[in-house]
């Protein structure tokens, strides 16, 4: 199938006739914009957007795309990195996934993302797709993806949902990990009554590369072509846009547009793999200038983020995009979140070797389009512009809200209420049956049900995997270099106190990498919240960010990336807070590891450091 | 002169580069075979690796075995050339038919990755010289389509001619046992590894590349496998 | 005793990587003319003579099928 | 252009476990009377006119199915 004309029959929304129909009625709000983001990007236009110009604004100023909501918090994180600090960092907050420097002319990026709300709605798919994408970030920094980690919550273990997402959303993470050919080196599984209507599914991706080798996410060169490659676009994940198109072509012969989508994508696997093996190679031959993931928000994330870091401006042939359904507009083709696509900036002299790489892998590519000095980002349709907007105003320079922060009102009654008042086991027949309980509770019982999904050998690299207290891969063979990764929260010491709560996960996770011999350099958060509309849920946002910044500064590591996963509710009650907290950290040589146990040998001295 | 020992990739392989690892490990040459080239570059013997080939889409193997590398491979094997194939490259073994049988969804309808006791039932094969007759070793098992199966005709055939390589060693082992299953996967006769009747083409779903180092696997009796078929090719 | 069929497919619109895979494969197999190909589950089931379409409805929809990607049939056969 | 329909089934000798897990599940979710359950393949195909019958069952039987360990039925669907 190659593109086609568009189907619905009714007119493609030109900048021509956007200029011409200034007071055509938009959907915006049920897009998702407020009144005064539409009023901004008139502004901004000079003009009404057109339908696809109003999807890429919309998807890409959402609270997942902008961190509208986040941003003034997240700033806390640079503030507080030192020059020290930032000494081996490479990359950092603002790329697809920081990056550090661990010697030998090795670098390392690591990130994790959430997948939460997919998982809930398709925990199998939703699951999958979730550390397709991570995995995607990682490759697009020019890495090989290496292991990947997956903390989950889940509600109470024997609530009859938790027996729907639970096994889905390991079976995804398993069958799409494994499928890639990554370990999977750790994670967390944690059941709380918070989570029943909203899982968190978390998921971490490591990758090494040489130094030389890091890609940054940029269109730069006049005149370098703009490639797509991986798999077609489809109408997956295309959501509230789908209501542009019945919106737009209402009323005609077509009969009213697109009925409702899916909003849930499906993964395939093996074509991420293919596309993994390619994007490496083309690395390796030097073919690439700049490239970007496709991951939420599809096509409009990556044009307007590369055409927004690079230098000019960027023109996109839309109907060269290679796609799966018929009669898909441009505002769908620009949203769809299709996944396993990638996109890249190549020079001319070089698209012949480019395609030959791609061809002899079977991966689908094309040339949609060149950088540009014209500053601008163009998308034409069929020989018709259909998009023509400065790309930083897309990518960058969205909405930043300070939203109001309240410490909750019932907040001391809660910490009040400590463990005082529980009655304590005083017998030994009581002693026993304490013990009995909890290491039969859910979350204290063996994750064995779980990791057994799980491949933890592939690449031959695993040092240190289940049951461990981090993850540890080998990088370099010769040398016997490696990282370690963990990650931990505990959700109910956040919520008691946002700021040490935070301190405490950054501390565990900082731990758990230390025991294992190796040294901690750096840290990446996925910050899962309830809704930022509510100020207490602001409150504790902005509480555990200043912790998790205030404690990597007080261990000389830096923030290196993140993900902020807002919304995580249920009704109108927030999940635990759990600001999840990875830390990486380098050993020279993975021979001298720690394993975790005791009492391996016989006459063994045990030592309690610490008080 | 030391062994060329082939080891091919196909889209979605995986554990090639293990194979080659392990090749290296016992002083013998690897040499990279592309699922797309009709050619064996002259190599002494095959290992099929593991991986989930095209996905595994279809079943696992089935796309695999049409592919050019593999007409050679067949061609190679019924001349006598040593051939591994260790999970995915088992199952695509079958599919193409140099080994009887099929593998399919385990039983417990998981994906199963843990530390496996096997025990080598038949240590006449070019692939398993090196190890002791009823050795028990422990190899990493990983996979969503493990479970052994073959109508009774040719299961005779296999245990009656010995060819049952090695054996899930499922004593004791009760994870399983809620569904009904004694072994990882419900594997046939707790088969986890055949061979042909020349003993020169085996097939095992648990992997023995992974099983070459205790630092990255759960010991190093997988090693055994790589340089038992070195002994044989040195020595012709 | 009645036979009960249940088919159940990828939605048109929802990526189908087993039919993909096939119908790519056909050709490198030498069997052209193949145009597309989509890959789901068959199901069959023996049912007892009182239960109802209504209910059989209810188990494919609500069991054998996930409505969010998957479109489903439900047919009676003769034995 | 035609449709054919291709049902790929494990042979009755095989054990089902999925179709098997199906089956013990219904009585949980309060589904009684489905006394067993098999679960296969269902391959939908475009072809075009001048693919016969022969060739169609060649396709199944040399790769849509393994004749080791599953039985077939192709048909032609009116589209
Ligand atoms: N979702 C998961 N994915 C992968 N590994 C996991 C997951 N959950 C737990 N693990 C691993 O299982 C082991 C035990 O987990 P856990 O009981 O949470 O240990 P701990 O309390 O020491 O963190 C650890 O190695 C951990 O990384």
């Amino acid at each position: 199938m190659t593109s086609t004309q568009p189907a619905l029959g009714g007119r493609i929304d030109t900048v021509e006739h956007a200029a011409a129909t200034p007071d055509h009625p938009q959907p915006y709000r049920e897009l998702g914009l407020k009144d005064d983001e539409y009023a901004r990007i008139r502004d901004i236009l000079g003009r009404r957007p057109t339908d696809a110009e109003l999807a890429m604004y919309s998807v890409m100023w959402s609270e997942h795309c902008s961190y509208k909501s986040s941003k003034a918090h997240l700033r806390y994180f640079g503030e507080t990195t030192t020059d020290e600090m930032r000494a081996k960092m490479l990359a950092g907050i603002g790329e697809n996934a920081g990056v550090v420097d661990i010697g030998d002319g090795w670098a390392v990026t690591f990130k994790v993302e959430s997948h939460n709300h997919p998982s809930y709605v398709e925990p199998h798919q939703g699951a999958a797709t979730g550390v397709g994408g991570i995995v995607r970030d990682i490759l697009a920094m020019g890495a090989r993806p290496l292991a990947v980690l997956d903390p989950l919550r889940f509600g109470p273990a024997d609530a009859p949902d938790t027996k729907r997402v639970l096994p889905g959303v390991v079976a995804g993470i398993g069958g799409y990990g494994n499928c890639l050919g990554l370990p999977n080196i750790g994670g967390e599984v944690v059941f709380d009554p918070s989570y029943a209507g909203n899982p968190l599914v978390n998921a971490l991706c490591v990758g090494a590369m040489r130094v030389e080798d890091l890609h940054l996410a940029h269109a730069s060169g006049v005149g370098n072509k703009v490639m797509l490659f991986g798999a077609r676009t489809g109408l997956d994940g295309i959501g509230g846009v789908s209501v542009l198109a019945s919106e737009t072509f209402a009323g005609d012969e077509a009969g009213g547009g697109r009925k409702k989508l899916p909003s849930v994508q499906v993964g395939d696997p093996f074509t991420e793999k293919v596309l993994i093996e390619c994007c490496l190679e083309l690395f390796r031959s030097g073919l690439v200038v700049g490239i970007q993931d496709l991951g939420g928000a599809g096509l409009s994330c990556a044009t307007s983020e590369l055409a927004s870091a690079g230098e000019g401006g960027m023109r996109v042939e839309l109907d060269r995009v290679p796609l799966r359904a018929e009669g898909m507009t441009p505002a769908e083709i620009l949203s769809s979140e299709s996944q396993e696509r990638m996109c890249a900036v190549v020079r001319p002299d070089d698209v012949e070797a480019f395609l030959r790489v791609c061809a002899k892998w079977d991966v689908i590519a094309v040339e949609i389009g060149e950088v540009t000095d014209t500053g601008r980002l163009q998308v034409h349709w069929h020989g018709e512009t259909v998009v023509d907007v400065p790309p930083r105003t897309v990518a960058h320079e969205g909405p930043v809200y300070e939203r109001p922060v309240e410490r909750p009102a019932d907040q001391d009654a809660l910490v009040a209420d400590g463990p005082e008042r529980l009655a304590r086991p005083s017998t030994p027949g009581e002693l026993r049956e304490t013990l009995l309980r909890m290491v039969a509770s859910p979350n204290l019982a063996s994750r064995r049900w779980v990791t057994e999904q799980y491949d933890r050998y592939v690449r031959g690299n695993t040092v240190l995997a289940q049951p461990a207290d981090s993850g540890m891969v080998r990088i370099d063979e010769e040398t016997g270099r490696g990282v370690a990764v963990a990650t931990d929260c505990n959700g109910r010491y956040v919520k008691l106190d946002p700021y040490q709560g935070a301190q405490l996960a950054l501390a565990e996770a900082y731990r758990n990498v230390a025991v294992t011999g190796a040294v901690p350099l750096a840290v990446t958060n996925c910050l899962n919240f309830g809704s930022p509309e509510d100020p207490g849920v602001m409150w504790q946002f902005q509480q555990a960010v200043r912790g998790l910044a205030d404690g990597c500064r007080e261990l000389g590591i830096p923030v290196t990336g993140g993900n902020v996963s807002f919304y995580n509710q249920t009704g109108g009650t927030a999940i635990l807070p759990t600001p999840v907290v990875g830390v990486l950290g380098v050993i020279d040589d993975v021979r001298r590891r720690v394993p975790a146990g005791i009492g391996a040998e016989a006459g063994e001295t045990l030592l309690l450091l610490g008080d | 002169m030391t062994a060329r020992i082939g080891v091919i990739t196909f889209p979605g392989t995986l554990d090639d580069i293990d194979a080659a690892r392990a090749v290296r490990s016992v002083d013998a040459e690897p040499v990279a075979l592309w699922h797309a080239d009709a050619d064996l570059r002259g190599v002494d013997a095959v290992i099929v690796p593991g991986g989930f080939s095209y996905g595994d889409y279809l079943r696992a193997g089935a796309i695999a075995r049409f592919a050019p590398v593999m007409t050679e491979v067949v061609r190679a094997a019924r001349r006598g050339m040593p051939v591994l194939g260790i999970c995915n490259g088992f199952q695509i073994l079958c599919e193409s038919g140099l080994l009887p049988g099929a593998l399919v969804r385990n039983a417990g309808l998981h994906f199963v990755c843990r530390d496996q006791w096997l025990r080598v039932e038949n240590n006449e094969t070019v692939w398993t010289t090196r190890y002791d007759a009823g050795a028990e070793i422990l190899v990493p098992l990983k996979n969503m389509e493990g479970r052994y199966v073959a109508d009774p005709a040719t299961l005779d055939e296999l245990e009656g001619e010995g060819r049952v390589v090695f054996r899930y060693l499922v004593d004791g082992d009760a994870s399983q046992r809620y569904l009904g299953i004694d072994s990882p996967n419900g594997a046939l006769n707790h088969i986890a590894g055949i061979a042909d009747a020349r003993g020169r083409v085996v097939g095992l779903m648990p992997h023995p590349e992974h099983a070459i180092d205790a630092l990255t696997g759960p010991s190093d009796d997988g090693l055994g496998m790589f340089l038992s078929v070195l002994d044989a090719l040195v020595a012709a | 005793m009645a036979r009960v069929v249940v088919d159940v497919m990828p939605k048109q619109e929802i990526l189908d990587p087993q039919g993909q895979a096939v119908a790519r494969a056909l050709p490198r197999l030498g069997f052209d003319g193949v145009t597309s190909v989509r890959q789901g589950k068959h199901f069959e089931l023996e049912v007892d003579d009182d239960v109802d379409d209504a209910t059989l409805a209810k188990i494919a929809e609500t069991f054998l099928a996930n409505p969010v990607i998957e479109d489903w049939v439900v047919r009676r056969v003769d034995a």
